[in-house]
């Protein structure tokens, strides 16, 4: 079963897959305020800007915690992902990412929101309740037509191992080729997944007051900042994976990962925020219908 | 063996006698109907052995089958000769008030219904028959409810049910006389054995479903049994047990006596199955709909006995089996249900939270009930099981309408009957619990004895199966009936006489020809 | 004498005392030695559950020409372990605290029968479960239906007895399709033995498949509240006094599951559900039964989504799950069936959990309505964590064994290339995940109420039962091999193939599952997480649950502000249309019907002129003697 | 035989009496009528089962010396059996008109429908369905309120 050869891989897996995950998703963040910002006609933020951000949020002098639930949901958060992490293969550093699959994963994906939830609502905040019930509806909007990507590219696969699929894919084709309808509706998800335009409005800046993030402040939103570089991270490697043959080598799997991040994110700031039930059937509807076609095309 | 016409005849001189006796002694006249109704026990528990897979036949008066009348005995009709004077001394009012009269009747009563099941000669049954409805409209009126409004009600009620079964008499009467057109002999034995020839066509047909309506009429058949909400509803629960208990199951007992010998003829089946399927289905839906606890019995009385009809009317003994189970099912049942209905009249609402004032009736009620909705491992779900698998392995879809019918109905049974179980456990009392009228001890004592036999039974149902199994064989015997009615000598007197008058017609038909 | 005798009568032998002690005080330690002793004659047939014989009781009932025996193979033996596991968790759970709070309410002989009714419902599933043949199945079928009426009408609540009501008419109209099919198993076979059944099936016309699959399948979707007969159920548990809530929602509705197993697919058998076409349709009876498995996964849990008592909320997704199990079962593949069976006890684990957690919060603030309830977590943190771990378990998320069983039913639908019944079982998970957030959220997190300022943890007794269950679903979550052993044996005994497991998981030539594996990660993710957290950065300061924000407003600790009322407002915005209570209306439509008919029918009773009736009937028998019958 | 012999009118008396009876029973609402019609159609059954055992040239059923051997006799079987119906028949009508008298005076009416109505107001009365003050409006049966 196992494919590394000792103890001290599987050490260095464990360790190096999520500080590279957090590194790169530091620059997917910089990126990404980078492109709004020239977008919007302004330089943007320094190189170390993220980092920054975070030092900040860390060493401020008042951390405010509402219980040990609010504690833990950060914990969650962030750990949800750092687990996801591991099960996302990356050139070299695949042996333990065999050990869950597609399925598997995808679940791991729903635990940082469960654990904010938590969070948030051991807040006792009502504002932020309401704004995880957003938060949460918003889910259920966009992971349903992930997952039904998911199971087309499974399906057609015939496999639920991430690695397997990547092998296929490098020795035959990638899957956006293969399965143009489902990369589509991927893409779709994908937007929602990152917590970006036009479908963040649960998060989005003029809700501070009345969403999830309502009281979070010092190191609660630096350990929300960190779960979103790794969620950039998960989001831009899944794809990567699902459709674009994963990574051969570092240069083509950097490559390929920025360039996954970089369609959402030039997107994101054309449109304006939907509302969440908007959300919910437009994700419902063109995603989905995609995606169905997508699959009665690989049976 | 002989003796055993003293049961007819004892109470039949005791309901004539007891007035004029109760000049002389009011004592005398009580005690009597009580001793006739022992010794017709003692009589028949002493023959009791004596009949098992033989069935015994008696001409009375030493006249000869076919011209003598003849009792005819076996596991059925001893059943129930002795089950009729357990049951009308179960239900025996022994009230000091009561007229003497009516122990007149019941003693008539008594007696017409022991001859109606011994009985072997379809005149005789009719006879027995009226009489029965004779004494049945006084008991009526005599019995009626306790209260001011009482008496009225039950002399209408009887009316009402005189009026219809005067006209279901007149319906048997036409079917005796088209019989006696088609075969020249009312004797069930000769009948039977002159059945396959004689009325197997239209003419018999037409015959069976005017007897089938005639005592249809008693057996709570459906059409004819618009009385029967009427008459429960207007006379002492004591009664309205004995009618649908005992005397409903007379009249079916009579129909099926006359169904197995003389009609083989599957479309008289098939008829009986439709009116019971129908009867079963009405019955338990206008039950459904009942506010008090009476005339919800009585309905379900009306499902009942259709239930046993769709039982009877399976082709071969299985269909007796399961008759005979589901008919003495609810002959143990409905009595006894009818007994602790009487402790709670009112509208069913006022008898919430009646456990908690009562809870050993109301565990009996819903013992009797789990029983009679068909529970198992209760004796009620065997006799349900027996209809609904025989039903199954019929082939004519009539059948199988009948089993959809059976099941729905059953449905339905369930939604009242637990509504009412939910009532009376319900955990607050209602505003009329304190006009409750208490439960007499005899009352109890029937329902528990009823309880008590339900549980033995369920104990010993291998055992029950083969004793119902073995009478249903018997009763539906065609062959066994002549052969034990008829000794050999008569049977070859019989085809001497049929063989003479068919070569004489055979030679006028000749002669005519040689015109 | 066999140890199935020793289980029955050891099962009358209790049921005796309990009935005849029942108003003594102290007979809740007698029940919990006698589920014990039940659970020590069943783990002594264990072999049962690792590929040993079957095990006959020595005596049996001739009748009607048929042998009535019993017995337990692996299913059955599969079942009765979480049967008996269930009421023993019910019965210590009762025996404390909550016992004595109940006997205060009502009375020794309201918890007298409590306990008797437990114990029946135990007694009666174990005779059904020991069925071995359909008329034995029959009536073990009807026990259970009358154990648990009485479990139900204990409740003196208004609702709840008109529930109980509605199940019993629900319960004998399934018992009347079951016994439907069954006359015509006699009809056609002449017997009612499993064997002879087994036998005759192959020989039967695809009609008679299709009608005898139909009433089969009807009689036993009514029990488990599978779609279209989805309503009587989640009332009538969630009403019940909770253990007996605990005992029903865990159990009780499978043994429709387990009567599926036995006559559908032992019996009926697998070829035919797959090779027979519904008429007119390009269904076969497989796709059927799995459809109706996947809308019972959605249309109950998103019932549940709406479900403003936490109890109903539960008993909903009971509903739900029921419905994962029967689609899990109905791919017929060894992995997707085994998935089925793992879900029959990994629910079981939880659902009790669950329902075990509401009653503790009953207990301490005596309501389950998320109007009322809310910020708990600070005073009950033990019950909060019992509970957060069965909802991760309910949404089927890992660690917990929730996950492994719905990750083999999906990927089962994966391997059999199933896009619709995955994403309706997708839809389901989601829903629950929505759903079990709302329940946690509405019951303890958010602001205290003033009036529960001073509840404190559930009493020991209560904690006991709740904690070794999460432990159970914690152990098994990650070693789900302790479990599978028993449904490959299960799967064994169904005429499946076993699914290939170890320890940790699923053994799959393209992606197994290693749950040894994914656990430790995820504990590793989360550790990561914790460092991340609680060693970087200042240290964080404790502050009163209500000192927080609101736009510059403090909240005032006198009115309480908890989010909980239409929790997924802008989703009922968009989906509360979907809620058109059509299954309801056609309930109504039904009742209307019998109502009217009833009402025809008195009118004729009553004004039907006996001479005109005497004249239907002649023209009727005339009808018939012209053969207008046939 | 080609001629319809003398039975065939007696068979069409018989069968008109049921039919008038019948007709009588069903149609009309005095509860006395109601019983004369009973009488007409157990007269017309009587009859019919007389005509069963009715030979054309048979002579009485009575075994005298004058008879020669083998003549046609009419069956006496019937004749002994319509005996007893009819005196069976006489009991009943004597007792239905006991009922009708006693209904006569106590519900004022001899119209089949207000008895009717009248005797289920009492019904439902004592069985506690219909309180006795609601008299002047009879909800028969009671089940609609009450």
């Amino acid at each position: 079963m196992a494919s590394f050869n000792s103890i001290s891989e599987l050490l260095a897996q464990l360790l190096f897959m999520p500080m590279l995950a957090f590194l790169l998703g530091l620059v997917m963040v910089l990126m990404y305020r980078k492109i709004a910002a020239r977008l919007q006609r302004r330089i943007g933020p320094p190189f170390f800007q993220p980092v920054y951000d975070i030092v900040k949020l860390y060493s401020k002098d008042t951390q405010i915690s509402h219980g040990l639930i609010h504690d833990i949901g950060i914990v969650v958060a962030v750990g949800g992902y750092v687990a996801a992490v591991i099960l996302l293969p990356v050139p070299g550093m695949d042996g333990i990412a065999d050990k869950g699959g597609i399925i598997t994963l995808s679940y791991f994906l729903m635990i940082p929101s469960l654990g904010m939830a938590l969070g948030v609502g051991q807040c006792a905040n009502p504002n932020g309740s309401i704004g995880i019930s957003r938060a949460l509806t918003a889910m259920l909007a966009y992971d349903i037509p992930f997952i039904i990507v998911v199971f087309g590219v499974a399906l057609h696969y015939q496999s639920t191992s991430l690695v397997g699929m990547i092998d296929y894919q490098q020795a035959h084709q990638w899957g956006i080729f293969e399965m143009p309808l489902l990369a589509a509706a991927g893409l779709f998800a994908l937007q929602g997944m990152m917590g970006k335009h036009p479908f963040e409005i649960y998060v989005a800046p003029a809700e501070i007051a009345t969403g999830p993030m309502v009281e979070m402040s010092g190191k609660f939103m630096g350990g929300l900042f960190v779960m979103q570089s790794f969620q950039f991270y998960v989001a831009s490697v899944l794809y990567t994976s699902l459709f674009l043959g994963g990574g051969a080598n570092w240069f083509e799997f950097l490559l390929k990962i920025f360039f996954v991040v970089e369609i959402p994110m030039s997107i994101s700031f054309l449109f304006p925020r939907y509302r969440t039930e908007d959300m919910v059937r437009i994700m419902w509807k063109w995603p989905v219908m995609l995606a169905l076609i997508g699959i009665a095309f690989v049976i | 063996m002989d003796n055993l016409i003293l049961v007819v005849i004892l109470p039949l001189l005791a309901a004539f006698l007891m007035p004029a006796m109760a000049r002389t002694s009011e004592v005398l006249a009580r005690v009597t109907g009580l001793m006739v109704l022992f010794i017709s026990i003692i009589i028949i528990t002493s023959v009791w052995g004596s009949v098992d897979e033989q069935a015994v036949s008696y001409a009375i008066g030493g006249f000869r089958p076919p011209m003598g009348i003849v009792f005819y005995i076996d596991q059925l009709s001893l059943l129930f000769a002795l089950l009729i004077p357990v049951m009308i001394l179960l239900f025996w009012p022994w009230n000091k008030v009561t007229h003497i009269r009516e122990y007149s009747l019941m003693m008539l009563l008594t007696a017409s219904a022991s001859g109606l099941v011994l009985s072997g000669d379809l005149f005789n049954i009719y006879v027995f028959y009226e009489l029965l409805a004779v004494a049945s409209y006084g008991l009526v009126v005599a019995q009626g409810r306790a209260g001011k409004k009482g008496e009225g009600a039950a002399l209408a009620a009887s009316l009402r049910y005189l009026i219809l079964g005067a006209v279901g008499s007149v319906m048997m009467l036409i079917g005796i006389a088209i019989i006696y057109t088609q075969a020249g002999t009312l004797n069930l034995a000769h009948l039977a054995l002159l059945a396959p020839e004689k009325l197997n066509n239209m003419a018999g047909l037409s015959a069976f479903a005017l007897i089938l309506i005639g005592v249809g009429v008693k057996a709570e058949l459906f059409p004819v049994n618009t009385w029967v909400p009427e008459v429960y509803g207007a006379v002492s629960t004591r009664l309205s047990a004995l009618m649908a208990g005992l005397l409903s199951k007379l009249a079916v007992i009579v129909i099926i006596r006359v169904l197995v010998l003389l009609f083989p003829q599957p479309e008289a089946l098939q008829l009986m199955t439709i009116l019971g399927m129908l009867g079963v289905i009405s019955g338990e839906l206008v039950a459904w709909r009942s506010r008090d606890m009476i005339r919800m019995l009585s309905f379900s009385s009306i499902g009942q006995l259709g239930l046993v009809f769709v039982a009877f009317s399976i082709p071969g003994d299985m269909g007796l089996m399961a008759g005979f189970a589901v008919a003495l099912h609810h002959l143990l049942v409905k009595p006894a249900l009818f007994m602790l209905a009487s402790g709670w009249t009112g509208p069913l609402e006022s008898l919430k939270g009646a456990a908690k004032q009562s809870p050993y009736i109301a565990a009996l009620f819903v013992l009797l009930v789990m029983s009679l909705l068909g529970v198992p491992p209760l004796p009620g779900f065997w006799a349900k099981l027996l209809i609904v698998v025989n039903l199954a392995s019929q082939a004519a879809p009539v059948y199988q309408f009948a089993l959809a019918f059976v099941l729905i109905a059953t449905v339905i049974e369930a939604a009242y009957l637990y509504r009412v179980v939910m009532i009376l456990y319900h955990p607050n009392q209602g505003q009329q619990a304190s006009v409750r009228e208490k439960h007499k001890a005899f009352e109890l004592v029937i329902a528990s004895g009823a309880a008590v036999i339900l549980i033995a039974v369920a104990l010993q149902v291998q055992s029950m199966e083969t004793k119902l199994s073995s009478m249903a064989r018997q009763t539906g015997d065609r062959q066994h009936y002549i052969n034990t009615v008829f000794s050999k000598l008569d049977l070859a007197d019989i085809y001497h006489q049929n063989k003479v008058q068919q070569t004489d017609f055979r030679s006028n038909n000749q002669l005519q020809g040689s015109k | 004498m066999s140890v199935l005798d020793e289980v029955f009568i050891l099962c009358a032998l209790g049921a005796l005392v309990l009935f005849v002690f029942h108003r003594i005080r102290g007979i809740e330690k007698l029940a919990v030695v006698f589920y014990a002793a039940l659970l020590y004659l069943l783990i002594k047939m264990s072999g049962l559950g690792y590929g040993g014989e079957v095990i006959y009781s020595s005596f049996s009932l001739n009748i009607l020409g048929e042998t009535l025996q019993w017995r337990f193979d692996a299913v059955s033996w599969f079942f009765a372990i979480i049967t008996v596991a269930s009421g023993l968790f019910s019965a210590v759970f009762m025996s404390g605290k909550w016992g004595e709070s109940y006997r205060e309410k009502t009375s020794n002989a309201a918890y007298g029968t409590l306990q008797i009714a437990l114990l029946l419902n135990v007694n009666s599933m174990l005779i059904l479960l020991a069925s071995g043949d359909l008329l034995s199945l029959f009536i073990g079928w009807e026990l259970v239906s009358w154990a648990s009426f009485m479990m139900m009408a204990l409740n003196p609540d208004k609702q709840a007895r008109q529930a109980a009501i509605k199940y019993i008419v629900y319960a004998m109209a399934g018992a009347m399709a079951f016994l439907a099919a069954m006359a015509y198993v006699y009809g056609i076979t002449g017997s009612l033995q499993y064997a002879e059944l087994a036998q005759a099936s192959a020989a039967l016309s695809n009609g008679q498949i299709i009608l005898l699959s139909l009433l089969f399948f009807t009689g036993f979707a009514i029990k488990m509240g599978l779609i279209p007969f989805h309503l009587w159920q989640a009332v009538a548990y969630a009403e019940t006094p909770a253990p007996g809530a605990v005992f029903l929602g865990a159990i009780s509705a499978r043994m429709g599951l387990y009567a599926i197993i036995v006559v559908l697919i032992q019996l009926i058998g697998l070829g035919h559900l797959q090779q027979i076409h519904i008429p007119f349709t390009f269904w076969n009876l497989q796709t059927v039964l799995a459809w109706v498995g996947a809308l019972t996964t959605i249309i109950p849990t998103y019932i549940a989504l709406k479900q403003n008592d936490a109890r109903h909320l539960l008993a909903w997704h009971g509903v739900g799950q029921g419905g994962y199990m029967l689609l899990g079962l109905m791919t017929l593949n060894s992995l997707g069936s085994a998935g089925g069976l793992l879900h029959v006890f990994n629910y079981a684990t939880y659902q009790a959990a669950l329902f075990m957690t509401i009653g503790a919060v009953i207990y301490r603030t005596g309501t389950a309505n998320f109007d009322k309830l809310g910020g708990l977590v600070t005073q009950m943190p033990l019950t909060f964590m019992v509970m957060v771990f069965s909802i991760i378990g309910l949404a089927g998320l890992p660690p917990m064994n929730g996950f492994v069983s719905k990750w083999m039913v999906y990927r089962s639908l994966l391997l059999d290339g199933e896009p619709l019944l995955f994403v309706a079982a997708v839809i389901g998970t989601l829903g629950t995940i929505l759903s079990v957030y709302k329940l946690v959220h509405n019951t303890f997190l958010g602001q205290l109420r003033v009036e529960h300022q001073n509840v404190r943890e559930a009493p020991l007794s209560l904690l006991i039962p709740m904690l070794v269950l999460a432990a159970i679903m914690f152990v098994t979550g990650m070693m789900p091999g302790l479990v599978l052993d028993w449904v490959a044996s299960a799967q064994l005994a169904m005429g499946l193939v076993p699914v290939t497991y170890n320890l940790g998981g699923i053994v799959l030539a393209s992606g197994g599952l290693d749950m040894i594996w994914i656990t430790l990660i995820l504990f590793y993710g989360l550790g990561v997480g914790a460092i991340i957290f609680y060693l970087l950065g200042g240290r964080a300061k404790r502050v009163h649950q209500y000192d927080n924000y609101a736009g510059g407003h403090f909240l005032t600790s006198r009115v309480r502000y908890h989010y909980s009322h239409n929790f997924y407002a802008g989703l009922m915005h968009l989906i509360g249309g979907w809620y058109r209570g059509s299954f309801k209306k056609l309930e109504q439509a039904i009742v209307s019907l019998v109502s009217l008919l009833s009402q025809l029918s008195e009118n004729m009773y009553r004004s039907a002129q006996p001479a005109m009736m005497v004249i239907i009937v002649v023209v009727l028998s005339l009808w018939s003697i012209s053969g207008g019958i046939n | 035989m080609t001629m319809p012999g003398i039975e065939v009118v007696f068979y069409t008396g018989a069968i008109g009496l049921i039919v008038i009876g019948m007709a009588g029973v069903l149609m009309v609402k005095n509860v006395f009528r109601m019983l004369l019609a009973l009488v007409l159609l157990e007269a017309g059954a009587s009859l019919l089962l007389i005509l069963s055992g009715f030979r054309e040239t048979g002579v009485a059923p009575i075994l005298l010396s004058g008879h020669a051997a083998g003549q046609l006799m009419n069956d006496p079987v019937p004749q002994a059996l319509v005996l007893t119906a009819i005196v069976i028949g006489v009991g009943i009508q004597a007792l239905a008109l006991a009922l009708i008298l006693r209904i006569k005076h106590r519900y004022h009416s001899l119209d089949m429908g207000e008895i009717r109505e009248q005797m289920e107001h009492d019904i439902a009365v004592n069985s506690g369905v219909v309180s006795p003050a609601s008299a002047q409006s009879p909800e028969p049966g009671g089940h609609h309120h009450g």
